[in-house]
């Protein structure tokens, strides 16, 4: 049952060191501000789950937070490499980074099949890709009808899932609009849930009865952060700052650049999303 | 041939503004097309603009038949959900829409594609020791295989078009006829590849890609020395249409909108 | 690519002697219109598929146009019996019918691996239930990663997908509200799809960017079919006539009376529904 | 006992009522609860209404956290969509939320539930030619599976509560200790049955029921009679509270509300 928490408490309560954390949003309601608060916390050894790394990833990795990252496309999209990703990678700095690869659809796929309570999720997938070659968690099933042979995949199943949304009602459900992502099968396959949010309300205003709503009880703790997933953006709040993913490619490049970048604007900035 | 300048009353245009209108003319008014960013967006938006106003673009966010006034810089820009039919959960994208055959048209990139069109876009070099990291497949694996068809644009250079790709990130012909198959697919793979010199199609016997339309002003020479492989050139050799006034005009026009909506902050 | 038929267009240009035919809509939309357009169209022998057959199955049975039920609950929803479907099973009139029986869980990942383009679904279910037993395409698969056995079904790939919904606009877009079921998966799973509509708008008007909508290049036919889903209710539209369906026990406990009343208000009557 | 008559002073009720009454005390307030519709459904939103006003109430049709202000129908009126947090499509309402092991309580109804709570919802008789065709599992094989703990309820006659059930629908405890584990549950499997005469639990060590608690007026031989097994008492028989005032009232309004609903054409 969500408890309405801070987002400092519900990183120390909810994130430990060695945790596998998979913080979602395909490209929109990315959770930035959560992201921070687990660099500002130090938490190491972890293993990132997230199907686009984004700067997100980037971030925590280049801040030395993460042991393995499993996703399935690292870039910086529409503007080229994530530099800190391909330096932890190419040259081990400031750790070296086990990488777990998979494509768009076997990620989606395996949050699925962790939501789903299943122990794997069968895709058509991976046909002739040398994907298969270097990554052991790419298998096959047969299936028992047709006798046809599929790729088969772990479930996901995180010990925290960390989402941003738009915004909570005072009961603790939260409403997610526009580009949903992974966002439901993120909390629902995880262990642990934080969900941070833009707001709370007295009423949630789901425009449709099929609106994208996560109940309160499927919810470990909901912190409030405004304007929590800038750079990226929040559908009917605010904007993508594409400048700063456009400024992010040079910020990154170098590594005193960025951890000056980080020093000044995560580490020594307050915690985002007061108490309630 | 730079923007603007004049050559032989011609209008002039630039080789990347070419590559984006011969790619964008691959696109058909009733095609279903699952669209790439970069590159592929640019080609399948001026369809939509000219040529193929009913196109329907769906981009892996999850947004469905999207109208976007101006290019995304990502796959989820808030545009593409605004102008979308609906938006789906991404779960739904890769399972109901892709994997269920309902796409009739991919477009791809790679940072190499060699002359079975086989797809790079994980690493330079080996993996486990990467000369260059790529961002990796994203959704291009599943995109190769579940598309009816699949179209492929890149800048022409003996880094991009090889011989061999250092990784098969998304399988094109693999190594011929009949690879395909036996990865269990029965999708008809690569049927275009459009660059900023000409366009290649696969060999109908042999499934090798072959120069089939020389872009205006290119010359055979320049496309050998900017090829990875031996490449080979179709009997019957075409040149390239160049961009009409009108084509030109809308991708300015996009580009212009584009540039200023990205240049806030 | 949708296009706008009359109903008895849609029925006979897509429904064939002999298809296997999903009919969908739990317990809200059910199609009504389009199943007593098949049973004027004296259709036979088909495979009916469908989660709960509800009163619209019991009418297509005892009208003689099914060989066979694909099925997961076959009752009067909080009244009783199906009694035509009864006495198809108990005593062959007017036809023996052939049974394939699921539970919902494995009937709803039936529709989702056949919309997903895949052979079969992997649940976790009917754990020592003797449906096993009785149906053959109940089966096992393992889980590569685990060891784990779970049961298998083989996906749903109709012929032929019947759903009705709210409203369609005039591009041939659907929109589906309230308890939307199954319906997606069905028009997906299926070869060919007809959707009836309450009425046809200029803008769907879908409340939420992640409103249910069913893009007209994935329909073959939609046909316009005002009050198409009663007795059972268009949320929006409508409500749900329950009296219908207390009376239904009575009507259709005898023979005769059903037949008089298949007569009165489903073989003399017209079609529903216009040409556009 | 016939409702509205006056028996020692007490408040009076019906044995359907003291039944309902009974299984709206077995749900806590911070119960997600699987609802079947009927008996488990009145009960439920009886349980809501009065000691448990927190308690998410789920039905197959997807329709969740409802707050129905007349009992429904069917499993999927407007009423319970009307008044949902949500709707989700019916296969996520299996997969993530039964499947995906968020349901606390199950609560489930049979025509047959034999001494180890097995449920026969499918056929009387033999399945291929059967006495009595029954509707079926509907969502009831998993319900009994993936939820943490079932409840049933059934009015108690030799017919129904039977030493073995003719077809095990919905798993209780197979034939004792051992059984739902060597299905592969880990789930606790039906914890209490609620009938107009008593309360039956399933033996710790024996996984069969036993009688736990007498409701008021009802004696040994009354459930002796009406048990199609040899059925146990335990030591410590306990007697059911009787309906409070309050109870009564919520149920009956919650009744007369339905009625006059339904009744309309």
């Amino acid at each position: 049952m969500a408890e309405f928490v801070s987002l400092r408490d519900a990183v120390a309560r909810y994130v430990h060191d060695g945790d596998t954390v998979a913080m979602e949003g395909f490209t929109h309601l990315i959770p930035f501000a959560a992201a921070h608060e687990i660099i500002r916390q130090r938490r190491r050894n972890l293993t990132l789950i997230r199907m686009t790394p984004d700067l997100v990833y980037d971030q925590l990795i280049g801040a030395g937070c993460a042991r393995k990252l499993v996703f399935s496309w690292g870039g910086n999209p529409g503007v080229g490499s994530l530099h800190r990703l391909r330096d932890a990678v190419e040259r081990g700095w400031p750790a070296p980074l086990e990488l777990e690869e998979h494509s768009h659809a076997a990620m989606a796929a395996a949050y699925h099949a962790g939501a789903a309570g299943l122990p794997f999720a069968t895709l058509r997938g991976y046909a002739g890709s040398d994907l298969r070659r270097v990554n052991p968690n790419i298998a096959s099933v047969t299936c028992p009808f047709t006798g046809e042979v599929l790729a088969a995949v772990p479930a996901h199943r995180p010990d925290v899932g960390i989402v941003h949304a738009q915004r909570a009602d005072r009961a603790g459900n939260v409403l997610v609009e526009g580009i949903v992502g992974v966002q439901k099968e993120t909390v629902l396959a995880s262990t642990r849930s934080i969900v941070t949010v833009e707001e709370i309300v007295d009423d949630l205003a789901a425009p449709s009865p099929n609106s994208v709503v996560l109940p309160a009880w499927a919810i470990d703790a909901v912190a409030v952060a405004p304007r929590g997933a800038t750079p990226s953006y929040a559908h009917g709040y605010y904007e993508r700052d594409n400048a700063f993913y456009i400024a992010w490619d040079e910020i990154s490049r170098d590594r005193e650049q960025f951890e000056a970048w980080l020093g000044e604007h995560v580490l020594s900035a307050g915690p985002t999303g007061a108490p309630v | 041939m730079s923007k603007g300048s004049d050559e032989g009353g011609h209008v002039d245009f630039t080789p990347d503004e070419l590559m984006t209108v011969a790619a964008s003319r691959a696109l058909r008014n009733d095609d279903v097309c699952f669209v790439g960013i970069g590159a592929p967006s640019e080609a399948c938006n001026l369809a939509r603009l000219t040529h193929a106003p009913d196109i329907v673009l769906i981009y892996e966010s999850g947004t469905l038949q999207t109208r976007p006034d101006v290019l995304p810089l990502s796959i989820g820009d808030g545009e593409l959900c605004e102008t979308a039919l609906t938006t789906v959960p991404v779960v739904e994208m890769f399972q109901y829409w892709l994997q269920g055959g309902r796409i009739s048209k991919g477009f791809l990139g790679g940072a190499q594609i060699d002359r079975f069109a086989n797809i790079n876009t994980t690493v330079i070099g080996d993996y486990d020791a990467p000369k260059v990291r790529l961002p990796g497949g994203g959704g291009a694996p599943e995109i190769a295989g579940s598309c009816h068809e699949v179209l492929i644009t890149a800048r022409h250079s003996a880094r991009t078009l090889v011989d061999t790709v250092d990784f098969v990130t998304s399988l094109g012909h693999g190594s011929g006829p009949g690879d395909r198959e036996a990865a269990g697919l029965t999708t008809a793979g690569p049927v275009l590849v459009v660059t900023d010199l000409c366009l290649l199609e696969p060999d109908p016997e042999t499934r090798e890609l072959v120069v089939t339309s020389l872009h205006p002003g290119v010359d055979r020479d320049q496309v050998v020395t900017a090829t990875g492989w031996e490449v080979r050139f179709a009997d019957e050799l075409a040149t390239t249409p160049p961009p009409t006034a009108e084509e030109l005009q809308v991708l300015r026009d996009l580009h212009a909108r584009t540039e200023q909506a990205h240049a806030g902050g």
